[in-house]
């Protein structure tokens, strides 16, 4: 029986491995890309508990932060675009301007 | 008139300050002379103090002003309350006396920003008689406080090479001890309104009536006496004093001697041993040791400074170590003997200070091994400074043997006996550092060229020691009238640590006690 | 039956979600992405919401993904990542297996106990999926929905101020 | 009833006089204006003691306070500007205005020409003002102003000479050993009232009260032994006895006539007086009576024994004024009160004399070298000899006074020293040992005095030959003030000539007002001895003195070689005794540095390493702690964000695990 | 049917949003009166910003005590939003008022940065007036989109560019934290509206311990703690701040966060009050942490910007206590916090603004040597400042810290507040030090910023006025404070 149980994990799994490139990865358009992928876990539990619950706000839930995530990408790859600009790079390490 | 006369006096320098700013610049001696009439109109201001014969028969409070300030509803209110009673009285004349000395003390010394030197005078100047004649606990504390900032300034603006070291300690150690008596200061509010008592604010005169069980009043005294003793200073937090008398210009110096210090010395009288009276008689022996230490520390250190500065600043730490002695001796004679210490503190230190701050403008050094036999060339300079050096010392019939004949003595009466026979040997420490210094400067023979030219006292020099002069000599012959106008306030003060009078308002088991986490 | 088409399926999409990560050409990974995002598709076509799937293929692999893909080559990223992986990539792993235990153990030992609402496939099936999204849409979620809007008008502002060429 | 009403006048005119030479006294210029001034100040004061001194020698009530204003006020604590007026004050009086008056008189011409005329005549003036306060006083804290006072002015009149560093380091030293005693002396007045008012409610520092209350105490308590002995401890250090007298040798780096007036005459004499004050005290404490005697024998023979190698003319008599001070001390010890107060008057007189008459000599020997250009010490013994040629008249009254102070049968210091002799061996306080100490100092003291007097007046002239023919005597302003002293020297102990001696004692009568109770009281006095032992006693004496003197002439006049055999043949004991025991040495190992070793340490060590370390320390523990923090900030987006998830990880399993 | 558009027509309350939506309204109107204007010419769009601030500062007051709802109850103008709405404007305000001659200075004069700020300022007023989940999420992404592209405004510096970055990955990431949390909150109650939330944990008790409930709760805090700058998801902080152009951090520091804190309040008192006991002590332990790791480093920083960034987590810690003690004058405590900080903080950032030269290398403590005899007027100001943020009456920063910290005693948490004492202690040294460095030590050399531009001068003064009113008669405000809590 198809629980929404399976589906949660089935998003902790996805949300995991979404941190974990966030994590590891140094492209980052990469790690956009894994935030991209917890987004995506995060929409697949809503869904899963609304189709559960039985109400759509989940699922109204998910289309904005599909229309979030839009805009976080237009964004967020216009920042990408500047910096590769100036540095010929997107290597999150070699973001190292700003520490200490 | 009368009925705002303490609002006046203590607001007065601002609006002087305000005045200041609108003056030219360039024009240094107007701003000093400008100043120098604000200050010396504030003293005027606050002479009818010193006459009026209230004082001698009246414990409490008078010149009341009382005016609602900040309010959040039941959160809590703070007002603007103020007076002056026989204990504050002394400390405001004293503060009002010594800024016009100070003042004319920077005529030659004080050349570059005058305008800001002169500014953040008179903003210190608000600011110490505020936290005099606050009776509103919160009111003290932003006085308190205010009077970091001018200091701060004035010791690293116009101080030594030194100077930002000194600056810095100076703020940091005091600001940490306030810090902490803040927390103390919310919590006693908050204890207060839980146990029942309706608070107009945070006044002193309600925190009087509040019975503290005696563990807690352990915490709020610790919290209260760490901010005072660092300010007073108590070994062994006293090291921002020498560094910052040595590095603060004249002025400055002055100031920080004469009645920042007694800030300290006026917390407790005033606040931690009236509110937490339990505590008192339980930290006292402590206390007492401490003042003890200060003593013979403060002028074994002394002893063996080469900065004639230096040693001065140290001796400040032996001298108020007579001064809290006298204070925790809990009898008349002790406290008079400490509130007569404070002014002679003040006359006689201030005095020193300014001796120093002579020598420096004359030669830019203060080292001791640069002097010697100077009072062959400065006669009249000797003379004022054996005075004050014997005022120091605490010969009888100068101002300072009163105060520190009377704190032994009521040391003596005291539990503090043993304590007493070992702050003695300070009578004896006291001659052996400052003869020496003073041997060293201006006995001997005339060596150093340097000191060959070295010009006499000025008439504006004589006439900034005239006064204290007077006053060395005036409470040291007959400071009755001092002391008739302290005493009741002290009486009142004994009976509110020692009493046996203090009404419990409410009874302990009633009280909630907020639980620490 | 079901059990096993969604066992195959999540197969299918952690396996992608995988190569995202682990994937040296950035290329690579985003298709990997937009086969996860396909995977999410299905789910949501599953779980009754075939609106969500229609968007989901639309926006995510459609825009999204294509913008990605796009600022990719644009960058000419794909031969340059010869280390993919940062240096704490020990850390890193760590970090998510301790995540993934954390975050089953919640979903697993929590309980899904919100109030049961009235939409139920059958309604969903009778009334449409796309209009009941749309009803509650222009509804009780109409603020949201202008809000959204401002968020893409500072997004496309904010996309031409930074990648303007010159000023 | 006589009237008394001008007695602050006594102390009044010198004060003015004080103030007006050192206000004015730079404008004044003129010596002999300022010198008249400062004369007249004290020789005013000593009129008006004649006239009242002989008032009260008529009047039946002895004992008069005056009280001027109230002074201090606090609580129990009252203190009034007071002055008490009773024989022992009076004779005080007498013995500082007279004997200062003369000094003055002869400071006019001894200081002619000195820098700072003024300065000097002003701080002289302070100085008798000061002593009088102190003698005056109706209460400790007054006779503390005045106790405080003239070691204010001796630590002024020995660094009268500023510029020589000996003289500061004098001053300096004079005061801080003086300060010693006055840790005992505020510290025995404080247990005195504390004890006095809360066990017995007398709350008071009045002589006369404490005299009237003393007995409270109770008698031979060890309360009031530790309240006598701490005043015993001020005593000493004013008036120079074991273990506190090393100031005074070197307070003689002050002018002449100071040494005369203040460490020979009338301050060092203060302790004696102080004592005397409150003898109801100290009679209660025998155990303390006991201690002052033998301090005061020791002192005695001690000082006497350094007297003997010394050649600094001005040395030899201070060591004799410390010695003679023991002396005194042993007499108010074996509770001869009337003894130790007669032997202060008569060695004022003839210490006074002899100091004046060193001066003389010191004088002329300056002038004399001066003129030859010569830079020998002109106090140096060694220098001089012969000198009774070129200065007949302090010859002889240096030689009067010689006599008076070695105990020379009908010379005044005969009876007084006599009359100390026979208490320490009589009383009911005494002890024959006391006794054969004191004779044996006696002894000495005529030896080394008689040594002084040859080596100065007689035999050769050792002097540079150049000098000897500036040598003469001194002028009369000088010489004056000798002859009146030695007429004193000889005359003075005839007050108080006692009954073995066909005398009435007359001293003791005036007295008896101060001591008489007290005596009675706690039974002090003489035991009843024969005529013939006290005949045998002074027969004693004298036979001592008369041993001494004639050893000294043999030494010093018959055979001048000898003292050198001696002092070879002795040399350790001679290099002991000339350095003055090395006590000087003992006590800067023993205080002095290790004071100033623990002063350094506290500084350099305790404030700055150790105080001042741990605040900075600390400041630098939180900058290493900020710099170790700082790493974590490391730029790199993979560290925030895995400490990101960490927190989160940490906060999600604080919540989900609670 | 048609109920349905009888009822959404009757939830249509645009009073509800008037602030928002007139200050969007400018926003757009701004955004196209830029476009026609020539090119570096934005004193205009200035200046109009200002206005629009000023004229929904006035709309929003028009909604002081008298609350309205509507939209399904997705939003809710109370006292509580007004008076944040006042915070966001004012530091909206300021940030516009130093921003124009400092453009031009960096030679970036584009006009689409005010509506950006207008338009992040519209965000924070959602997060503050949103009582849904999602608008607050929404109101978030607004703002930290607008601010994404704010930080990484000067696109030709490295530094801003990597500021933008950073800020931009790390904010996705808290935001998926965020989300997760949200959906799991969704999953316990099957709403995302925070009354009914609320509501939901008040009739159902039992699923406050629910696991997925408190899971929910800990990954939802990280996406506000994050904003808010909380240890440890600070990190960005510094970074961020010190990249920025320098009015952007000035805003950052104190709009942004105070709307973090605004929804995150709401969030906490209203729908999850039943945790109390939970989150207190978990602020405990954060707020110690967040004081302690602020000014601990803070310390060591030699580059002004970066130190007052630092500063600016310390502050947080601070206003942490308030969160912790959760009573009325903590909470109340907080709202007066937040608007001091705004005027100090804001007012510091301006006088470095002023202070600084063109690309910035020169604000170091180094490069403040001397400060106060070149620009006394400025250096006045500073002081004032950094004496307010040290906590020193009689400042604004002094009457805030005594306010938060009255309540968390009396909750009873003397040690929390023994600790923030001590920290402020700390603090001391590092604003002392650049007073040190611009009265006590000598010019290094002379500032190439010789123009005072008028509207910065207005900005600093008004924030003089504000951190002065704010610490001698903060009576006034700390009551509105007391009536904008729940």
């Amino acid at each position: 029986m198809l629980t929404v149980h399976h589906y949660l994990v089935l998003g902790a799994i996805l949300f995991t491995l979404g941190t974990i490139g966030v994590l590891t990865r140094r492209n980052a358009i990469v790690i956009f890309m894994c935030i991209e992928l917890m987004l995506n876990s995060v929409n697949l539990t809503f869904i899963a508990l609304s189709r559960h619950l039985g109400n759509l706000d989940g699922q109204i839930f998910v289309f904005f932060v599909m229309a979030v995530a839009a805009a976080e990408a237009a964004i967020g790859l216009a920042l990408m675009i500047t910096f590769f600009r100036n540095k010929e790079s997107v290597n999150v390490e070699d973001f190292n301007l700003l520490k200490s | 008139m009368t009925d705002h006369l303490l609002s006046l006096m203590t607001f007065f320098p601002i609006l002087g300050m305000v005045a200041l700013l609108f003056l030219p610049k360039e024009n240094g001696n107007l701003i000093k002379g400008f100043t120098l009439v604000v200050t010396i109109i504030v003293f005027f201001i606050s002479l009818p103090l010193a006459f009026n014969d209230v004082f001698k028969t009246s414990a409490g409070m008078h010149y009341t002003e009382f005016v609602p300030w900040i309010s959040v509803g039941e959160f809590f209110t703070m007002n603007y309350s103020v007076g002056v009673d026989g204990i504050s009285l002394w400390l405001i004349l004293l503060t009002t006396f010594i800024m016009p000395i100070a003042i004319l003390s920077t005529w030659h010394a004080v050349d570059k920003n005058v305008k800001g030197f002169m500014a953040l005078a008179l903003l210190l100047e608000t600011a110490m008689l505020g936290a005099f004649i606050s009776l509103d606990l919160f009111l003290f504390y932003i006085f308190w406080e205010l009077m970091l900032i001018p200091m701060y300034f004035m010791i690293g603006i116009w101080g030594g090479k030194n100077r930002i070291y000194a600056a810095v300690k100076f703020f940091i150690f005091t600001a940490v001890g306030s810090l902490l008596m803040l927390v103390a200061v919310i919590y006693v509010y908050y204890y207060a309104i839980q146990s029942g008592i309706d608070m107009s604010g945070f006044s002193i005169t309600q925190f009087y009536q509040v019975a503290i069980p005696a563990e807690i009043q352990t915490w709020l005294f610790l919290a209260f006496a760490f901010s005072f003793a660092i300010k007073v200073p108590m070994f062994p937090v006293h090291t921002w004093l020498p560094d910052a008398h040595t590095e603060a210009p004249t002025a400055g110096s002055v100031i920080l001697a004469a009645i920042l210090l007694k800030m300290g010395t006026y917390g407790f009288l005033r606040f931690a041993m009236p509110l937490f009276p339990d505590a008192t008689h339980q930290f006292i022996p402590f206390l007492a040791l401490l003042s003890v230490i200060g003593i013979i520390y403060g002028a074994l250190v002394a002893m063996m400074q080469d900065d004639i500065k230096k040693l001065v600043a140290y001796s400040s730490v032996s001298h108020l170590g007579f001064v809290m002695l006298g204070v925790f001796a809990l009898n008349l004679q002790g406290l008079s003997g400490g509130m007569i210490q404070m002014i002679n503190h003040g006359i006689t230190t201030g005095a020193l200070f300014l001796i120093v701050g002579f020598l420096y403008e004359r030669r830019h050094t203060r080292e001791i091994a640069q002097f010697g036999g100077l009072a062959k060339r400065m006669p009249i300079f000797a003379t004022i400074f054996l005075i004050m050096t014997f005022s120091s010392i605490g010969l009888p019939g100068t101002n300072g043997f009163v105060g520190e004949f009377l704190i032994l003595m009521g040391a003596f009466e005291s539990q503090l006996r043993w304590f007493a026979v070992f702050a003695t040997t300070g009578v004896i420490l006291a001659a052996v550092y400052m003869l020496w210094m003073y041997q060293r400067v201006m006995f001997g023979e005339l060596k150093n060229p340097a000191n060959e030219k070295l010009k006499d006292l000025s008439g504006r020099e004589i006439a900034l020691m005239a006064p204290l002069l007077l006053f060395v000599f005036w409470i040291g012959l007959y400071p009755n009238p001092f002391f008739e106008k302290m005493t009741p306030a002290l009486e009142q003060l004994l009976q509110q640590v020692n009493g046996t009078e203090i009404v419990a308002m409410v009874e302990p088991a009633q009280i909630q006690l907020p639980e620490l986490k | 039956m079901e059990l096993i088409f969604f066992y195959l399926v999540a197969l299918v999409a952690v396996t992608s979600g995988f190569l995202v990560i682990t994937c040296q050409n950035p290329v690579n990974s985003a298709i990997s992405l937009v086969m996860t995002f396909f995977c999410l598709a299905v789910f949501y076509v599953m779980l009754h919401a075939p609106f969500m799937a229609a968007v989901q293929i639309l926006v995510y692999a459609g825009a999204i993904m294509v913008l990605i893909l796009f600022v990719i080559m644009l960058l000419n990223l794909g031969a340059e990542s010869k280390r993919r992986y940062a240096h704490n990539v020990v850390g890193g792993a760590a970090a998510g297996v301790v995540v993934l235990l954390i975050g089953s153990f919640i979903v697993l030992r929590g309980q899904v106990t919100g109030l049961v609402g009235d939409i139920t496939p059958q309604v969903i099936e009778q009334v449409g999926h796309t209009e009941l999204i749309g009803q509650t849409l222009f509804t009780r979620y109409l603020l949201p929905f202008e809000i959204t809007s401002i968020l893409l008008l500072v997004a496309i502002v904010g996309a031409i101020v930074l990648a303007k060429k010159e000023v | 009833m006589h009237s008394y009403d001008y007695l602050w006048l006594i102390p009044l005119f010198p004060l003015l006089g004080a103030l007006i030479n050192g206000l004015l006294g730079k404008k004044i210029k003129n010596e002999t204006v300022i010198g008249a001034i400062g004369t007249l100040a004290i020789a005013s004061s000593f009129v008006i003691s004649v006239i009242y001194f002989f008032r009260l020698l008529g009047d039946s009530q002895k004992v008069h306070e005056q009280v001027i204003a109230s002074w201090i006020s606090v609580g129990t604590l009252q203190v009034d500007w007071g002055f008490l007026f009773d024989p022992l004050s009076a004779l005080m009086l007498l013995v500082v205005t007279g004997v200062g008056s003369l000094i003055h008189l002869y400071s006019i011409g001894y200081m002619h020409g000195e820098e700072g005329y003024y300065r000097y005549f002003s701080y002289l003036n302070l100085f008798c003002f000061s002593m009088l306060m102190l003698v005056l006083g109706n209460n400790a804290l007054v006779m503390f102003i005045g106790w405080e006072g003239v070691g204010l002015c001796s630590y002024l009149l020995i660094g009268y000479y500023f510029h020589k560093k000996s003289a500061g380091d004098a001053a300096k030293k004079a005061f801080v050993v003086n300060r010693v005693g006055d840790f005992g002396f505020l510290l025995g007045l404080f247990l005195l009232f504390w004890t006095l008012g809360s066990a017995h409610g007398v709350w008071t520092v009045n002589f006369v009260e404490i005299q009237a209350n003393a007995h409270l105490l109770g008698a031979g308590g060890a309360i009031v032994t530790a309240i006598t002995l701490l005043f015993f401890l001020g005593a000493t250090g004013k008036s120079a006895q074991i273990p506190l007298y090393t100031w005074l040798p070197d307070a003689m780096e002050g002018p002449t006539p100071v040494s005369a007036l203040i460490h020979a005459a009338t301050m060092v004499t203060a302790g004696v007086y102080m004592i005397a004050r409150m003898n109801g005290l100290f009679a209660m404490a025998p155990d303390t009576m006991m201690v002052i005697a033998i301090v005061g024998a020791a002192t005695a023979i001690f000082a006497a024994s350094i007297g003997l190698a010394q050649n600094d003319i001005k040395r030899v008599l201070a060591y004799s004024t410390v010695s003679q001070l023991g002396f005194m001390f042993l007499a108010v010890g074996v509770g001869a009160f009337t003894a130790g107060v007669f032997h202060l008057m008569t060695h004022a007189f003839f210490k006074a004399c002899l100091f004046l008459g060193s001066g003389s000599v010191i004088h002329a020997m300056h002038h004399a070298l001066h003129h030859a250009h010569v830079h020998d010490d002109p106090q140096d013994m060694r220098n001089m000899g012969g000198l009774r040629k070129h200065m007949p008249i302090t010859h002889i009254t240096f030689l009067v006074a010689t006599l008076a102070i070695a105990g020379v049968p009908l010379f005044s210091g005969f009876f007084s020293k006599d009359e100390i002799l026979h208490w320490a061996i009589g009383s009911t306080h005494g002890h024959w040992g006391l006794w054969l100490v004191a004779l044996f100092t006696a002894g000495l003291t005529a030896f080394y005095m008689f040594r002084l007097v040859f080596m100065t007046f007689y035999g050769q002239e050792r002097m540079v030959e150049k000098a000897k023919k500036h040598l003469h005597e001194s002028p009369a302003v000088i010489t004056i003030p000798l002859i009146v002293l030695a007429v004193l020297s000889v005359f003075g102990g005839y007050v108080g000539v006692p009954e073995l001696m066909w005398g009435a004692h007359r001293l003791e009568h005036f007295l008896d007002p101060v001591f008489g109770a007290t005596m009675a009281t706690y039974g002090i006095g003489m035991l009843p001895h024969s005529a013939a032992f006290e005949w045998g006693m002074v027969a004693a004496a004298v036979i001592v003195a008369t041993s001494g003197i004639l050893l000294a002439v043999f030494m010093y006049h018959m055979r001048p070689d000898l003292p050198g055999k001696v002092v070879a043949s002795f040399q350790g004991a001679y290099r002991t005794i000339h350095n003055k025991w090395y006590v000087d040495e003992i006590y800067d190992a023993l205080f002095v540095n290790p004071t100033k070793r623990l002063g350094t340490f506290l500084w350099k060590g305790f404030d700055v390493k150790g105080i001042d370390g741990i605040v900075n320390g600390l400041g630098k523990l939180v900058q290493l702690f900020s710099g170790a923090l700082r790493i974590t900030q490391s730029g790199l987006v993979h560290n925030y964000a895995l400490t990101m998830v960490l927190g989160m990880v940490v906060i999600v399993a604080f919540y989900v695990f609670r | 049917m048609e109920n349905l558009v009888q009822e959404a027509i009757a939830n249509v309350n645009f009073a509800a949003i008037m602030p928002s939506l007139v200050l969007t309204l400018f926003g757009m109107a701004i955004l196209l009166v830029s476009v026609f204007l020539p090119r570096g010419s934005t004193t205009p769009v200035a200046w109009l910003s200002v206005v629009a601030l000023v004229v929904t500062g006035f709309v929003s007051l028009g909604a002081w005590n008298n609350p309205e709802v509507g939209f399904y109850g997705h939003v809710a103008l109370d006292n509580f939003a007004t008076f944040f709405n006042i915070i966001f404007l004012v530091s909206a305000a300021l940030t516009i008022l130093i921003s124009d001659d400092y453009l031009r200075r960096e030679g970036y004069p584009v006009g689409e940065y005010y509506p950006l700020i207008l338009f992040a300022t519209a965000g924070a007023m959602w997060m503050a007036s949103g009582t849904d989940l999602l608008t607050i999420f929404l109101g978030l992404e607004v703002l930290s989109v607008s601010l994404y592209v704010l930080a990484g405004f000067f696109r030709g510096q490295l530094r801003s560019n990597e500021a933008g970055l950073k800020y931009f990955l790390l904010g996705c990431f808290a935001t998926g934290f965020l989300l997760y949390g949200i959906a799991l909150l969704y999953g316990v109650t099957g709403t995302t509206n925070i009354a009914d939330i609320g509501m939901y944990f008040a009739q159902n008790p039992a699923y406050i311990s629910n696991i997925m409930t408190l899971g929910g709760v800990g990954l939802l805090s990280i996406g506000f703690l994050f904003k808010i700058g909380v240890v440890p998801f600070h990190m960005w902080t510094p970074d961020v701040y010190q990249g920025a152009p320098t009015p952007i951090t000035a805003f950052m520091s104190a709009g942004p966060k105070a709307a973090a804190f605004a929804g995150f309040l709401r969030v906490l008192l209203l729908a999850l009050p039943a945790l109390q006991p939970e989150w207190s002590t978990m602020f405990w332990i954060l707020a110690v942490l967040t004081m302690i790791v602020g000014n601990v480093i803070a310390i060591s920083q030699t580059d002004i910007k970066r130190m007052l960034a630092f500063s600016s987590i310390a502050h947080v810690g601070y206003a942490l206590v308030g969160l912790v003690a959760a009573n009325e004058i903590g909470i109340s405590g907080i709202l007066f916090y937040l608007l001091a900080y705004t005027f100090m903080n804001i007012g510091a950032f301006a006088v470095l603004v002023l202070a600084g030269k063109k690309g910035e290398d020169n604000l170091t403590l180094d490069g403040m040597a001397g400060f106060g005899y070149k620009r006394p007027f400025l250096a006045v100001a500073m002081s004032i400042f950094l004496v307010s943020l040290m906590g020193i009456p009689p400042t604004a920063g002094f009457a805030g810290k005594f306010y938060i910290f009255a309540g968390a005693v009396e909750a009873g948490y003397i040690w929390l507040v023994v600790i923030g004492v001590l920290n402020s202690a700390v603090s001391l040294y590092y604003y002392l030090r650049v007073m040190v460095y611009m009265y006590f030590r000598d010019p290094a050399e002379d500032f190439g910023w010789v123009k005072m531009p008028a509207a910065a001068v207005v900005s600093i003064v008004l924030s003089v006025v504000g951190v002065l009113y704010l610490g001698v008669l903060p009576g006034a405000v700390m009551e509105i404070a007391k009536l904008a809590i729940f």
